[in-house]
């Protein structure tokens, strides 16, 4: 029940704040926000991380005599990926208090609305559900970042809104093909629930073909290169808080749909095709990486950066070992965070100086340390140095990918190498040197923008240095996972 | 005295078939080649009325009513097609004064 | 064979451990949160005291663990990282080797600290740096301390972190800047060397930790020079490469100077820099069974010595000079490993953290003097107005020169003694850098004491001597750079005499069941030994005498820049133009194929693709609009016409 | 049975109750009499009837989808507001060809007689003729009359020509005897009745504006006023569609391969041509033409499947487009009376600022078009393309409609940003009626629960 306590609160918070007119609306979604959060704390409470099981299980009959059911539930990896959205969301909404967005009921109302759809991914063991939810997470994402988007929001969040539902129409395709290829329930014919596609023994060239299917649905919402282009665009154009969404959360949809329904479900065209996949990330960890290092504008820079650790978390993930796959896990955590504070902190220099051109800025450090303090540690973090959350996931993703092949991991490294040059030259950019005509007023954080921060770089911090806190909830659900796989 | 239907099958089959094929194929070319709505609109009477050649034989060889019903049915709504579609052509010509197919063309792409 | 116990159950003890990088940790959370809101007295106080009270702490722990049979330990804290069979605990390994660098890292670093109270007094972020500092001896105490290669990571990248925070102190100079970067995008460059090691050594011994590791390599079957040996030692010493500066990831240290000279003496001569020795050296029963490997280092070694060597007989800024000595020095420590002569290396190490901390506190206690200045062509004359400075210069510089009874005597002159018998050419390539180290040493000691004074009146006005809290450290140093040699007196001098020797010997337990023969104690001729020793001597008195004739006796000057140089001195002047090579063939490179990625690829062909479909389907429609002409009797032929072919295709075709 | 005399009944009340000086009574009236019917209608429910010598079954299948036809045309007729305000327009007569065209609409669901099927398109088309050009003084109307008139009798043609080749082949017009006459042996019968079963399965096409035969359905959608286009996108599509499977499902199932490859032919083709045609289209009303025509392609696409899951997945289909169209050509409606006529989406610029109510209900209709979920479309999409893969050769297909839907969501989305991310200019407010905003509104309900509990009516063939 808490499960669809999680699922369904933040709509319902959003029908309330749809209600509301003016400034207010922001506060109440904060609130909402915090409860969704206290929800998903308790649900940590009662959750038994020693167990893989699937917890709090709901099954109903959703198309009744078809066998598709409103089957949600959570095991260790959901519930790190609700945890991540549940503590993200009050953060992210805290962090447009200072700007006054146009229409702030349908705006906040929208990221609620999206939270659910969220959850919803992250807890649905329904394929034809999971489909349901993915979609349902897209669309408020489409008009917060189409409606209070930049000036050219309208072609890019288009492109963008066309190219992931192509491409999660191939993942329809391939559910319905799946579906029919379940044997039958004592209900219906067939059955569309997780277990039944992680029972289904396909032959190895439908495997191979429904892999790409789904990899296509999944790589392009990570977005793994050669899929990405919708990405750098999106991110740049959108407000800070559906960039914050997209990047922080959203891409971990891919991610967690690799990990749900692609690896468990098709192993031996996983199999087939991982070294493919593999070669991809670690082309778009170089890729990402490279690009990045000549950016000009701070968010396009993040967004291919974000390439760059999206294609390391996908190869760990694709090496099918454990490190990998745990390694992946945790790394979603930390990407989340990272990037959420600093596309913020990019954010709060935007509303300072009314630029994110490199060139522009400059010697902000001398008038506000600390911003300097967070932006640093959350570019540390970003960079994986030792201690922070980065390092750890890093480290065993690319334990992983060495484990699969040393080459490959060797390449995969530069990320250690490239992410230092990028993320330096843009801090040096930014914060050092002297001062820009932008930057000479420059003003330190304020009590809204440090409260979004600390519980951020707390996080940093925490997983940093105890990530086993999060390394147990998923280890047994992960351990299941490797044994569907090799089964 | 021969019944109808009798009479009817004193001619092979395969007569009527064509014959009303032509009548009908007649009446699609008409359709294609003219550009008087009116005369249109009679061609496509003269592919109805094809077909009702060929459901009275097929009836008379089959020997079963239900085919000559048929043409009364096919008839009466030829007749209804008729009010309607002289009503509309009455109509537009009131607007274009020209009853010419290739003036209407405001709708396209 | 030492084992190493495990684990530790004295919580008292462990608590100690602990507090040995705990204390600058909170240093630097202190002094970092109150940079502007603290007195600067409070800051030195904290600053200093911490680091003072972690050496205090390690002296105890010294003495503890002599007093106690002097058996290895682990102190367990918590579990790190736990995924599968992969456990990294977050604990300490106090072992010889351990306390020895816990005892310099702190022992010097304290005196650093001291330093920088005076020399940093009047920088308006004297919290920030104290901060700094604070965190770097935490992180190298981390790297030192840490039982476990990814605790060894830890430290070493987080004193990488350090050297960028502090070479780009003063951040409103893009140059700084631009030179921490490099610093750090270098250690990184190798951090991943040593990142694939540690993930070879873990799939090669299923752990990172030492104890077991070593263990493991002890009972190792592949034999000497395996290939995974050679790699696992390889991929580390990549690592060592880039934080101790050895070719081909040694530009960075020159530029490094650009950081305030505490840190230089600190961070860039004496402790940071070295972490890739105590990387070999804690490893060394990887590296016996490796011996392909050592000769990689040797020869890499030996190579960035003679380099950087003939670097340093052509550069003007004091720093620099004493930056590329620095290079040379660690070259001369990564040849003594690759003859396997870890003691000795070790030896140097202790001796040169000594005489180098030294020498850069003196360059700085001058720059201080001098108003900032660092050319030395501007400089001389300054032992009347600097007479502890230029008495501790000289001690130092005599150390380092190898002139018997300073500490760099007994360590080099052991040093070259294990090159000799191990390679004669290396030995010769060794003895030229010592020639030339004596002669760059001098040279500056010359120019920069000696002489007249050759700066501005401004500049001569404002010189004095450095504060107590600055000249203290000076001749604290100083002495022991006069008796640090003491710790290894050589054979010849009299058996069991080398301290040092018979205090780490147990740390090569592990190496003496791996490979017995290759750490083998060193048995020469004492009169062979006798004659290394005084050729060295004499080849160092040649390059003082040689220096002093130029220098003193002819006065000569080092030209001014943009003077046509001949064609070697213009090389050599500009560094062999190394980092303009890299640039040409790095990074130029990287920047054309991020553009290249970004404009052609991402732009043009991927996104290309993505667009021409969409282009595609609008020019399809469009296409197919002509269809829709809007005229009946084309409608009604298309339809016919499709009719027909419908039919025609059932019929005929079907 | 019923509904039907009811309908004729009613029409026919309606025209003397036009005579009245008021039209205000006319439409709540039409509305209780089609409440009535629908009420009627549901009675039929498990209670299978014949009339007229096996001519006419209302079974279950009849009354679904009389019922979505019923239902479609009453949620249609509050968008009369702008005839009942005007003078001169002859609303009375309207309703009541609405109210005759619905009795031809049933028959083509409950026809069990070819004849029954004729003279049911003929009733619904003739009306359908008339209602095209109901704006005598629009050229425009005019030649959308005239173009559906011309092409539509021209297929009548065609149609009769293919039940003449059919009856000539097996001797019967009643559909269960044609699906029992084993006609294949015979050689000269068999051309025939393959000729025959062609030359219907393309008239029928025709009527469901698939292509190639589509090509009137944008320019007379484009022309008719949009009152009607809606009843023309909705009950005509879905009475034509049911029609054609009930069709094939009973007289034609033996005879599969036969016309199996034309069917698919014609599917693709429709697929392809409705929604490539609709990207460029700078109106909205022919941009839903277009899409109208791809609609008719997935609804086509369980005519391919032709196996157990067809039937249900093309009622769910039909119901949610037509709700969805409801919607859409609902707010067109609103949207162009307000402004005078232009249909184009600069004409929806800033909807969402102007009337959010309507802006949104535009948005749960493109989305539902566009099959994404929250919205009954996606899940009609679901069971078509479940329909199809469940015959396990036909993946291709799917994946090429798969494509197409995303061609799809290209210009839906269009609409969308119109409404809101553009700015409103000069667009003012648009008025909106009290029973439209409830037709709306039940509308919205019903697309977004069964978009989110579809198995309230997915299941009920």
């Amino acid at each position: 029940m808490i499960t669809a306590l999680l699922l369904f609160w933040p709509a319902l918070a959003a029908l309330l704040v749809l209600l509301i007119k003016g400034q207010g609306a922001k506060k109440v979604a904060f609130v909402a926000a915090l409860v969704e959060f206290a929800i998903a704390i308790v649900a940590t409470t009662g959750f038994d991380a020693a167990s893989g099981a699937t917890q709090f299980e709901l099954n109903l009959p959703w198309v009744e005599n078809a066998g598709i059911g409103f089957h949600i539930g959570m095991d260790g990896i959901s519930l790190l990926m609700v945890l991540l959205t549940t503590f993200l969301v009050p953060l992210i909404i805290l962090s447009a208090f200072k700007h006054d967005y146009k229409n702030p009921n349908a705006f906040y109302a929208l990221i609620l609305f999206m939270q659910t759809g969220l959850i919803g991914v992250f807890v649905a063991l329904d394929a034809f559900l999971f489909y349901f939810f993915w979609e349902v997470a897209l669309i408020p994402i489409y008009f917060i970042a189409a409606i209070w988007g930049g000036v050219n929001r309208i072609p890019v969040t288009f492109k963008f809104f066309v190219y992931t539902i192509f491409g999660s129409l191939f993942m329809l395709a391939a559910f319905v093909y799946l579906y029919f290829q379940t044997g039958a329930t004592e209900l219906a014919a067939h059955s569309s629930d997780v277990q039944a596609f992680y029972q289904l023994a396909l032959s190895a060239e439908s495997q191979s073909w429904i892999f790409w299917f789904l990899f296509i649905a999944f790589a392009i919402k990570m977005p793994v290169f050669p899929f990405h282009t919708w990405q750098p665009d999106t991110y740049t154009e959108s407000p800070t808080q559906a960039t914050m969404l997209l990047s922080g959360i959203m891409l971990k949809m891919g991610i967690y749909g690799v990990l749900r329904w692609l690896l468990p479900v098709v192993p031996m065209g996983v199999s087939q095709w991982d070294e493919l996949v593999l070669i991809l990330s670690i082309i778009g960890i170089v890729y990402g990486s490279v690009i990045a290092i000549r950016q000009h504008d701070l968010k396009r820079l993040i967004a291919y950066s974000s390439i760059a650790h999206v294609g390391l978390i996908a190869a760990g993930i694709f090496t099918l070992n454990e490190q990998g796959l745990q390694g992946g896990v945790i790394q979603m955590l930390s990407h989340g965070i990272n990037v959420t504070g600093l596309f913020f902190i990019i954010e709060i220099i935007y509303r300072r100086t009314n630029t994110r051109e490199i060139t522009s800025l400059g010697g902000i450090t001398q008038n506000a340390k600390a911003l300097s303090i967070f932006f640093m540690i959350l570019l540390l973090g970003s960079v994986a140095l030792p201690l922070t959350n980065g390092f750890v996931g890093e480290f065993l993703l690319l334990l992983g990918v060495y484990n699969y092949n040393a080459w490959f991991g060797a390449v995969a490294g530069l990320t250690i190498i490239l992410s230092s040059v990028y993320m330096l030259r843009m801090f040096q950019g930014v914060m050092f040197g002297t001062k820009s005509e932008h930057t000479e007023a420059f003003t330190d954080l304020t009590f809204n923008e440090k409260a979004v921060l600390i519980p951020l770089v707390i996080m940093v911090f925490w997983i940093g240095l105890f990530p086993n806190t999060f390394l147990s909830i998923s280890e047994p659900a992960v351990g299941n996972l490797l044994n569907i796989i090799n089964r | 005295m021969n019944q109808i239907p009798e009479i009817i099958r004193t001619v092979p089959l395969e007569y009527y078939l064509f014959f009303s094929t032509a009548l009908f194929a007649i009446g699609v070319i008409g359709v294609l080649t003219r550009r008087n709505a009116i005369i249109i609109f009679m061609c496509v009477e003269l592919m109805l009325n094809a077909v009702n050649v060929l459901l009275t034989a097929l009836a008379s060889y089959r020997g079963d009513a239900t085919g000559q019903v048929f043409v009364f049915f096919i008839m009466a709504v030829a007749a209804a097609e008729v009010c309607v579609g002289l009503a509309i052509i009455v109509m537009i010509y009131r607007n274009i004064r020209s009853t010419d197919v290739q003036l209407l063309n405001r709708l396209k792409w | 064979m030492q084992e190493i116990v495990m684990p530790f159950n004295n919580q008292a003890m462990a608590l100690l451990c602990l507090l040995i990088p705990l204390l600058p940790l909170i240093g630097f959370i202190v002094n970092g949160l109150g940079n502007r809101k603290l007195a600067k007295g409070m800051v030195s106080l904290i600053g200093c005291g911490t680091v003072l009270a972690s050496f205090l702490i390690s002296v105890y722990l010294f003495v503890d663990f002599t007093a106690n049979g002097s058996r290895a330990y682990t102190v367990d804290f918590y579990n790190w990282i736990s995924v599968g069979d992969m456990q990294i605990g977050f604990s300490f390994l106090i072992d010889q080797l351990t306390l020895l660098m816990m005892l310099m890292v702190t022992g010097i670093g304290f005196l650093i600290h001291l330093y920088s109270a005076g020399y940093m007094s009047h920088d308006e972020n004297f919290g920030k740096f104290f901060a700094f500092i604070n965190l770097f001896m935490f992180s190298m105490l981390l790297l030192v301390m840490g039982s476990n290669y990814v605790m060894m990571f830890v430290g070493w990248e987080g004193v990488g972190l350090c050297s960028y925070l502090l070479i780009g102190f003063w951040n409103k100079n893009t140059n700084y800047n631009n030179a921490a970067k490099k610093a750090f995008v270098m250690n990184r460059i190798g951090d991943l060397g040593f990142l694939l090691g540690i993930f070879l050594i873990f799939i090669t011994f299923g752990s990172v930790s030492y104890p077991q590791v070593f263990a493991e390599a002890a009972r190792y079957t592949g034999g000497i020079d395996s290939t995974v040996m050679i790699a696992i030692t390889l991929l580390l010493f990549v690592g060592a490469m880039g934080k101790s500066a050895q070719i081909p990831l040694f530009t960075w240290l020159p530029d490094a100077m650009a950081g305030p000279t505490p840190v230089s003496a600190l961070i860039h001569a004496a402790t940071m820099v070295t972490a890739g020795i105590y990387m070999v050296l804690r490893s060394n029963v990887l590296y016996v069974l490796a011996p392909t490997t050592m000769e990689v280092i040797a020869i890499v070694g030996i190579a960035t010595a003679l380099l950087a060597a003939t670097i340093g007989l052509a550069q003007n800024d004091i720093k620099k000079v004493l930056a590329y000595s620095t290079v040379s020095q660690l070259g001369y420590m990564f040849l003594a490993l690759g003859v396997m002569a870890f003691d000795s290396s070790i030896f140097h190490v202790l001796t040169h953290a000594f005489f180098k901390a030294l020498l850069f506190l003196g360059a700085g206690s001058v720059i201080h003097a001098m108003s900032n200045e660092q050319d030395i062509r501007y400089m001389g004359g300054l032992r009347k107005y600097l007479p502890i400075t230029f008495l501790t210069f000289l001690i130092g510089t005599l150390a380092i020169a190898g002139i018997p009874p300073f500490a760099g005597f007994f360590s080099k002159d052991e040093l070259l003694a294990h090159v000799w018998e191990h390679n004669k050419l290396m030995w010769g390539l060794g003895l030229l850098t010592s020639f030339m180290t004596s002669f760059y040493m001098f040279r500056l000691v010359f120019l920069t004491f000696f002489g007249t004074f050759r700066g501005t009146e401004a500049q001569k006005s404002h010189l004095h001597e450095s504060p107590i809290s600055m000249t203290l450290p000076l001749i604290v140093l100083a002495i022991l750079s006069t008796i640090g040699g003491f710790l290894g007196i050589p054979a010849v001098f009299g058996e069991n005499m080398h301290l040092l020797q018979n205090y780490l010997a147990p740390i090569y337990g592990y190496a003496q069941v791996a490979n017995a023969a290759a750490v083998a104690p060193l048995h020469i001729e004492h009169s062979t030994e006798w004659m290394l020793m005084g050729i060295s001597v004499a080849v160092a008195v040649v390059a003082i005498i040689l220096a002093y004739v130029m220098y003193v006796s002819k006065k000569q000057v080092p030209a001014a820049e943009g003077t046509k140089l001949s064609p070697i001195h213009n090389l050599i002047y500009n560094k062999y133009y190394i980092d303009e090579l890299y640039n040409a063939i790095i990074v130029r490179p990287i920047m054309w194929l991020s553009s290249i990625f970004h404009k052609v690829f991402d732009v043009v062909i991927v996104d290309g693709v993505v667009n021409g479909v969409g282009k595609f389907v609008v020019q399809s429609s469009r296409t197919l609009r002509f269809a829709q002409s809007g005229a009946i009797g084309f409608y009604i032929l298309i339809m016919v016409v499709s009719i027909a072919l419908i039919l025609f295709l059932n019929f005929f075709i079907g | 049975m019923t509904s039907i005399i009811l309908l004729s009944v009613f029409g026919i009340v309606n025209l003397f109750v036009g005579f009245l000086k008021s039209k205000k009574i006319l439409l709540p009236l039409a509305l209780l009499f089609l409440i009535v019917v629908f009420g009627v209608n549901l009675l039929g429910w498990n209670n299978t009837q014949t009339y007229f010598n096996n001519m006419l079954t209302i079974d279950n299948y009849a009354v679904a989808f009389t019922g979505i036809m019923v239902l479609t045309t009453l949620l249609i007729l509050p968008f009369s507001q702008s005839y009942i305000d005007a003078e001169d327009e002859n609303l009375a007569e309207y309703y009541s060809l609405l109210l005759f065209s619905l009795v031809g609409a049933i028959m083509m669901v409950a026809y069990e007689n070819l004849i029954m099927l004729f003279i049911g398109i003929e009733i619904l088309s003739i009306a359908m003729y008339v209602l095209a050009g109901s704006n005598k003084r629009s050229l425009r109307s005019n030649e959308a009359a005239l173009k559906y008139f011309l092409m539509g009798s021209f297929f009548t043609g065609v149609l009769l020509f293919g039940i003449v080749l059919i009856y000539g082949a097996t001797g019967t017009f009643d559909i269960t005897e044609i699906g029992a006459a084993n006609v294949m042996a015979d050689g000269t019968m068999n051309t025939m009745f393959t000729m025959g079963l062609l030359l219907l399965v393309i008239g029928i096409s025709f009527k469901i504006a698939a292509a190639p035969f589509h090509f009137w359905t944008p320019d007379v959608y484009e022309g008719t006023p949009t009152f009607f286009t809606t009843f023309m996108a909705t009950v005509v599509k879905t009475a034509g569609v049911a029609a054609f499977y009930k069709l094939m499902n009973a007289a034609f199932e033996g005879s599969f391969t036969s016309w199996f490859p034309t069917v698919i032919a014609i599917t693709v083709l429709t697929l392809v041509v409705g929604n490539i045609g609709a990207v460029i289209q700078p109106s909205v009303k022919r941009m839903l033409a277009y899409s109208s025509i791809s609609h008719a392609g997935y609804l086509l696409m369980t005519l391919v499947a032709f196996n157990d899951l067809s039937e249900n997945a093309i009622f769910f289909y039909s119901l949610s487009y037509a709700v969805a169209s409801v919607m859409s050509f609902g707010v067109l409606k609103l949207v162009e009376d307000a402004r005078e006529g232009n249909q184009s989406f600069a004409a929806f610029n800033g909807l969402g600022k102007t009337n959010p109510l309507l802006a949104f209900v535009m948005t749960v209709s493109m989305f539902s078009l566009a099959g994404i979920p929250l919205t009954a479309g996606f899940f009609g999409k679901l069971f078509v393309f479940s329909a199809v893969i469940a015959t396990g050769n036909l993946t291709w297909l799917v994946v090429l409609a798969v494509i197409l839907a995303a061609v799809g969501i290209y210009y839906y989305i269009k609409v969308v940003i119109a409404m809101y991310m553009q700015p409103a200019g000069e667009n003012t407010k648009v008025p909106v009626s009290g029973f439209a905003a409830l037709v709306l509104i039940i509308c919205t309900i019903l697309t977004i629960l069964f978009g989110i509990a579809p198995g309230l009516v997915s299941n009920m063939l």
